[in-house]
């Protein structure tokens, strides 16, 4: 990556950074429109750097702007719209716009695991649950966020410390190319998956996507791990039930418990 | 002798009582009830005839292969030359201790089952009560058993464990509880003497199998290689004898027997006849090879003997309370045993031991089933004339009376009687205060007897006296029959001694000062031995007259002698003031160098460690104000830590 | 044709605003939420470098990642619902008693 | 443009915009037969003011759904409330986009498929599109901020995540026995034939698993007897009570497109999709125009069948009580399908997953054990649960 478009980034996520600031909530010193202004002049100046590493732009390439944009502005609403109900839903769409990013990655299957269970399930609990404890006016602690400053300054330079590193991946180094572009069907990627470096070759059109090796894959290299998350979701699923059976009495703020450094002089220490 | 028979048998009379036990205890309060004798009765009762089985293996075996060793597992295994092993050890002493053990417990568990029920209805605790007599019995086979000091050990303790248990059974009654802790805490005066000796047998033999103890006592020899010294030899004796007198209760530590009483009268009969007090004289017949090779030890067991006897024997004089009396008699008779192998008469001290096991059993449940017709008094003031209305409960307690006091003809009198002659063999002092016992045995046994059964018919208000059940009558039966004809296996120095020889020829036998009891036996002429049967039996027939003069035909007579002597009844009849001094010069002084201990505690070593902790309190609460309790911020500062680190390492690169 | 890059610039981008709100916002259900957008940015970057691999162990972890999400979805919104009930409200302050 | 139009490309884009035109008008009618049987099946008239038979009835509807004035209360969340009825239309409709309509077209010596899209997943396509067809209803109930309108949502939101979990595992079922997602691969095997007359169709290989899908379908879709989100005598109108004029006629026309939608789905999974048999344009080797003609024709014909059958037991059945459902959901549906499930599962490791005995005994055996279950717990199963709460009952009051 040369300096200018590394400073380019930069600049791309400073503005980032000073949109997300105004965009979250603090109160009355909000200032949405001026975030999304910046917040604009951010993804301008991020597209500008991605271009850079198009090499043959076709139509896989809008598809990702198209679906890159969404994702991030509604990843911005995400953290800060007021509303919860709003966060959800721009969520959703960010689960949709990610799996569209995956499907272009050639990954269907969990593109739709993804939206089948996020969009399906969990997104739809979220809701549930937001919609029962919701407030009838926003209530103070929505309206107030804690040390955005600080916080947005710390996640915007892990953000681009990070994306540099990973905008320098050399197109070389790509396995397979992008084979929807070229084929009408399918093409599947093969590999033993047994070895880090890149050893994919175009093997002949099969018309069974890549579900077939996604299963392949779960069911032999990582079958322990399946069986695990299999315990891991019996485990959450009875303790879900066991949290929310429980009937609770409400209690109102109580005082803090006695710190425990003072244990030994108001109890006996046996 | 087959060694898997005699494994099998070992192992049933170990686990038997054991299964009982839990069973009892486990599966009582739900499963069993009311019929949580069972499992406990069933247990002991296999122990019983394994033990009957077992006997017979041992008596059939050919001279000289008589003993066998049987190890089961490894048990401990510390270090490469300190593994200890469950093993058993069978011999002629150990089967006839386990006959008696499971025999006597067995009859105390038959007869428990009817005393432990008020109008039929199970008392509160039954099945606790049958669990505990069931580990009673284990581990007091675990202690016969037992073929190392280790397992001894265990035994030995456990047998305390549960006296403390049984003694406490009624333990809302705080007179039963404070017994109950009486009892231990001065078996741990005796059992910290017998773990002393244990741990001096260690260090100086380097095992804690008997055999090899023995052999090296036998060789004089240390595991060091050096040669064993008497000073040692005693050393280890006098502590193993610490811990003889505890569980014997022989006379310094012997006031935890007659508070003992406090539980039920099953109980005081199975700690009195067959399992906790004979654990001493077994430990000391079992060690026979350290006891007798040190004069010293002798003498002392000798001497304590005979002061036991005697003293025992004058406090039951005076004492109204019926189990008093027959705890201090089981005192004295145990100051018999004592005096017998003190004077290397093992064999005659076991013996008496099986005698005694018999008819003081019998007496202690004839007691506790006079009780129970009594409602529960056993203050022979309060009652009399009871031979009209219980008439096989006072057949039986005159039977075990008879054996008591040494009539010839009863058990009593010719294990006694051995006793007293070879105590006179050894010193006319010790013999003299034998026969004096004697005579005093049959006194107080007698007056015991006539004040509760003879004379007009005496029962306290709103008690509606009742002869027993069946299985306490059955019990009795049993035992009265013990009690009479157990005597005869030792006539003459025929069948009991014959069958212990193996045991005792090589310790006490070997070293008798006067070359030998046996031959000492054999070699008195026909008037000596005879003349002091006929002594002996007169005595018994003078202190039952005395007795029958004093309470029957002139029961003016202690009401004077009372008033002559004040100063000696009232020594007597509170026993010599032995709990005063006990309590004035040990136990005050205890409580309160305790008291100056926990003052010292809280003022000087607390205040120090308070000291001490309040720096790192003031650090801790400097460091408190980082820590907000919001996890959002310790998430700030992870990120912000992460993001160095993240830059950090990309600059590096 | 990509160089793949930018999906991992995206996924980096998704990680960090998700990191912004959880450390942000102060509704416990924005907070889940914000957890579950890192998720998303993790799962992009984890099939990004799958593809770049040819292989498809990257979606296998995928899959894996969103069990782990349904997991913790599950449980922290029966944690809520829990705390709410308890307390009548969804600010993570109110419940910041475990400071020393 | 000719060769643009007969490229896959071409026949998706002119398809989608067939599909979308026609079922507008498809569902427009299916109102007006829905109502129509049930005068019939009530024993009256129904429309038939409006034109010959009250034919034209749709289109005055549409009209007057149109022009009456669009009221948004003053107290409801209006992005919310407006974009309810929205997702609710669209979602129903994009789910069309995976039913592979007419086989192949053989034209200009290529094969096109008549479906405007085959991707790989088409199955879970559907499944996932399904699963969003929540949000409509239970976004609608909240943002009209009424007591009655988020019951109504709430009971959507825990009926629909109820009835997912059978409905995923019926499909499970239908994707183990058939081994892909594709739909059009799901489709070629049931054309085939049993001893040359019985074709192959799923529904003979697993009857009881088409019964409980068929049902899951009626519940995801909120139709009777699983109406409870709209149920009048408890909750006013449900989730759009609040909803009038335009939005309310998109919630009305996402409903029976939900319905349309879910007929093509088990018509493609169960009854061979456009496949007849004996029907020589309707087997898969005709690829002719005419041919495509009659297979939409055919899978329009179940699909109208489905459509059919899904008012009459509107008409027929009473509405469930929500603890009911619930307990049909998980005590019932949800152990019948895990068993079915594990069967198929033997029977495909066996490789008698498309034996007709063993898949019909394996159906046997689950229901016979669920009927004993439901014989010996009789009580547990038709009483109601003390102290189980009915979401919207008895709350709703206080």
């Amino acid at each position: 990556m040369t300096p200018e478009t590394a400073y380019l980034l930069y600049f791309a996520f400073a503005l980032g950074g000073a949109g997300v600031y105004f965009m979250l909530p603090r109160g009355e010193a909000t200032k949405p429109a001026v975030g999304a202004l910046f917040g604009l002049g951010s993804l301008i100046a991020l597209s500008l750097v991605l271009s850079t590493r198009i090499i043959t732009p076709d139509h896989t390439t809008y598809y990702f702007y198209l679906f890159s944009t969404i994702a991030i502005a509604a990843a911005v609403r995400v953290i800060t719209h007021p509303k919860p109900v709003y966060s959800a839903l721009y969520f959703i769409l960010v689960v949709i716009s990610v799996s569209a990013l995956l499907v272009l990655l050639e990954a269907e299957f969990l593109a739709v695991a993804a939206i089948i269970v996020y969009a399906g399930a969990i997104m739809v609990t979220y809701l549930f649950v937001i919609m029962l404890a919701q407030q009838t006016s926003t209530p103070h602690y929505d309206s107030r966020s804690r040390e955005p400053l600080l916080a947005v300054m710390a996640g915007f330079v892990l953000m681009a410390a990070i994306a540099t590193r990973s905008a320098d991946i050399a197109p070389s180094r790509v396995v397979a190319s992008d084979a929807r572009s070229q084929v009408t069907s399918p093409v599947v990627l093969v590999s033993d998956g047994a070895t880090d470096e890149p050893t994919g070759t175009i093997n002949e059109p099969l018309t069974r996507g890549n579900t077939l090796l996604v299963g392949a894959s779960v069911m032999t290299r990582y079958v322990v791990v399946l069986e695990i998350s299999g315990v891991l979701l019996l485990v959450s699923m009875v303790g879900a039930i066991a949290m929310s059976r429980k009937r609770v009495p409400m209690e109102g703020y109580r005082p803090a418990a006695p710190p425990l450094g003072q244990i030994g002089k108001e109890v006996e220490p046996y | 002798m087959s060694i898997e028979t005699l494994k099998l048998c070992g192992l049933v009379i170990l686990l038997a009582p054991l299964a009982g036990a839990i069973l009892a205890g486990g599966l009582g309060p739900r499963v069993f009830r009311s019929r949580s004798h069972w499992p406990v009765l069933l247990g002991v009762g296999s122990a019983f005839v394994a033990a009957i089985v077992l006997f017979r293996e041992v008596y059939t075996a050919p001279v000289g292969e008589t003993l066998a060793k049987i190890p089961l597992y490894e048990w401990i295994a510390a270090s490469t030359n300190a593994r200890f092993n469950v093993e058993l050890l069978i011999d002629p002493l150990t089967a006839i201790m386990l006959v008696t053990v499971t025999g006597i417990s067995l009859l105390v568990v038959i007869y428990s089952r009817d005393y432990m029920r008020d109008h039929g209805q199970p008392e509160r605790g039954y099945e606790r009560f049958f669990a505990y007599l069931g580990l009673f019995v284990f581990a007091m086979c675990t202690l016969v058993l037992g073929g190392n000091f280790l397992l001894l050990y265990l035994g030995w303790e456990a047998v305390g464990l549960c006296s403390y248990l049984l003694i406490g059974f009624y333990y809302d009654k705080p007179s039963a509880a404070a017994a109950a802790k009486k009892a231990f805490l001065v078996n741990r005066v005796g059992d910290f003497g017998f773990g002393l000796g244990i741990l001096l047998i260690y260090i100086s033999f380097g095992t804690l199998e008997y055999a090899a103890v023995f052999d090296m006592v036998q060789e004089r020899l240390l595991a060091s290689g050096e040669p064993l010294t008497d000073g040692r030899l005693s050393a280890i004796a006098l502590c193993l004898l610490a811990g003889a007198c505890g569980k014997s209760a022989q006379l310094p530590l012997h006031v935890w027997l007659p508070d003992a009483m406090e539980g039920p009268s099953p109980v005081s009969a199975l700690i009195h006849a067959a399992t906790m007090v004979t654990a001493g004289i077994f430990m000391i017949a079992r060690c026979g090879a350290i006891f007798a090779a040190s004069p010293l030890a002798m003498t002392v067991i000798a001497v304590i003997g005979a002061t036991t006897a005697l003293f025992a024997a004058t406090i039951a004089l005076v004492q109204t309370d019926m189990k008093r009396v027959l705890a201090y008699s089981t005192i004295s008779q145990l100051g018999y045993m004592f005096l017998g192998i003190g004077v290397y008469a093992a064999d005659s001290a076991v013996f008496h031991l099986f005698t005694h096991a018999f008819f003081k059993a019998l007496l202690f449940l004839g007691a506790g089933s006079v009780m129970h017709a009594m409602g529960g008094v056993i203050d022979m003031r309060q009652f009399g004339g009871l031979r009209k209305v219980i008439p096989w409960t006072f057949m039986t307690f005159v039977i075990g009376s008879l054996a008591l006091s040494g009539v010839p003809g009863f058990a009593g009198f010719f294990s006694k009687d051995e006793i007293i002659h070879h105590a006179l063999s050894a010193h006319w002092l010790l013999g003299g205060i034998g026969l004096l016992t004697a005579l005093l045995t049959a006194f107080y046994t007698f007056c015991m007897v006539f004040m509760a059964f003879s004379g007009p018919e005496r029962i306290p208000e709103g008690v509606h006296a009742h002869e027993s059940g069946g299985w306490m009558i059955f019990s009795l039966l049993v035992l009265s029959v013990g009690a009479i004809g157990a005597g005869y296996l030792g006539v003459g120095g025929k069948v009991f001694h014959h069958f212990l020889e193996p045991v005792f020829a090589e310790t006490f036998a070997a070293h008798m000062p006067t070359h030998g009891a046996v031959h000492a036996v054999a070699h008195q002429s026909f008037w000596q031995a005879y003349g002091l049967m006929v002594i002996s039996g007169s005595l018994a027939f003078i202190g039952i007259i005395g007795a029958y003069v004093m309470y029957v035909r002139q029961p003016w007579i202690p009401g004077l002698v009372r008033a002559s002597a004040r100063g000696t009844y009232d020594t007597l009849w509170n026993k010599y003031f032995v709990d005063e001094a006990y309590q004035a010069g040990i136990v005050e002084p205890a409580k309160k160098t305790g008291e100056l201990c926990v003052g010292l505690d809280n003022y000087f070593i607390d205040g120090l460690i308070w000291t001490v902790t309040a720096i790192p309190r003031g650090l801790g609460y400097l460091a408190r104000t980082l820590q907000g309790g919001a996890m959002q911020g310790y998430g700030l500062s992870m990120v912000a830590g992460v993001t160095v680190i993240v830059l950090l390492v990309f600059w590096c690169q | 044709m990509n160089s793949l890059a930018e999906y991992s610039v995206i996924s980096a981008i998704l990680f960090a605003l998700g990191l912004v709100g959880f450390l942000t916002r102060r509704n416990l259900i924005v907070i889940f939420l914000s957890t579950e957008l890192m998720f998303q940015g993790i799962v992009l970057n984890v099939v990004t470098y799958a593809r770049l691999h040819g292989n498809t162990d990257g979606q296998a972890f995928g899959l894996f990642m969103l069990v782990i999400a349904a997991v913790e979805a599950g449980l922290a919104l029966g944690m809520i619902v829990l705390l709410y009930r308890r307390r009548g409200t969804l600010d993570a302050e109110a419940w910041s008693f475990m400071h020393g | 443009m000719w060769e643009f139009l007969t490229s896959q490309m071409g026949v998706s884009i002119m398809l989608a915009a067939v599909v979308f035109g026609v079922m507008q008008g498809v569902v427009a009618y299916s109102i007006y037969f829905e109502r129509k049987i049930a005068a019939w099946i009530q024993d009256r008239c129904g429309p038939n003011r409006v034109g010959p038979f009250g034919l034209l009835q749709p289109i005055a509807d549409g009209v007057k759904f149109i022009f009456k004035e669009d009221v948004i209360p003053g107290h409801v969340d209006k992005v919310l409330f407006v974009l309810a009825p929205t997702m609710m239309f669209i979602i129903a409709f994009i789910g069309l986009a995976a039913i592979p309509w007419g086989g192949q077209w053989l034209v200009d010596g290529k094969l096109v498929n008549i479906q405007v899209s085959n991707p790989d997943i088409g199955l879970l396509y559907l499944l996932g599109v399904g699963g969003m067809g929540v949000y409509g209803v239970v976004l609608g109930g909240w943002a009209s901020n009424n007591k009655y309108s988020f019951y109504g949502a709430i009971r959507a939101t825990a009926q629909m995540l109820s009835y997912e979990i059978p409905m995923g595992l019926c499909i499970v079922i239908v994707v183990l026995t058939m081994g892909s997602l594709r739909l059009e691969e799901i489709i070629l095997p049931q054309t085939a034939y049993w001893s040359g007359a019985i074709p192959k169709w799923n529904i003979f290989l697993h009857p009881l698993v088409f019964l409980i899908l068929f049902i899951t379908m009626l519940a995801e879709a909120n139709r009777a007897p699983f109406d409870l989100a709209e149920a009048e005598q408890e909750l006013v109108g449900g989730f759009h009570t609040e909803y009038s004029a335009l939005k309310f006629g998109m919630f009305f026309l996402g409903e029976y497109a939900h319905m349309i939608t879910a007929s093509a789905f088990i018509s493609v999974m169960f009854l061979g999709g456009w496949h007849l048999p004996w029907l020589p344009w309707a087997q898969p080797e005709a690829t002719s125009f005419a041919a495509v003609i009659v297979k939409m024709l055919v899978l329009g014909g179940k699909i109208a069948g489905f459509l059919f059958l899904m008012m009459w037991i509107r008409w027929t059945l009473p509405r469930f009580r929500f603890d009911q459902l619930m307990r049909l959901a998980w005590l019932g549906l949800i152990p019948m399908t895990l068993g079915l499930f594990m069967i198929t599962v033997g029977l495909l490791y066996f490789g008698l997953h498309r034996s007709w005995a063993w898949t019909c005994g394996g159906d046997t055996v689950v229901l016979v054990l669920t009927l004993m279950y439901v014989a010996v717990s009789r009580r547990e199963v038709s009483g109601r649960t003390p102290g189980m709460n009915v979401i919207g009952v008895g709350t709703a009051a206080g």
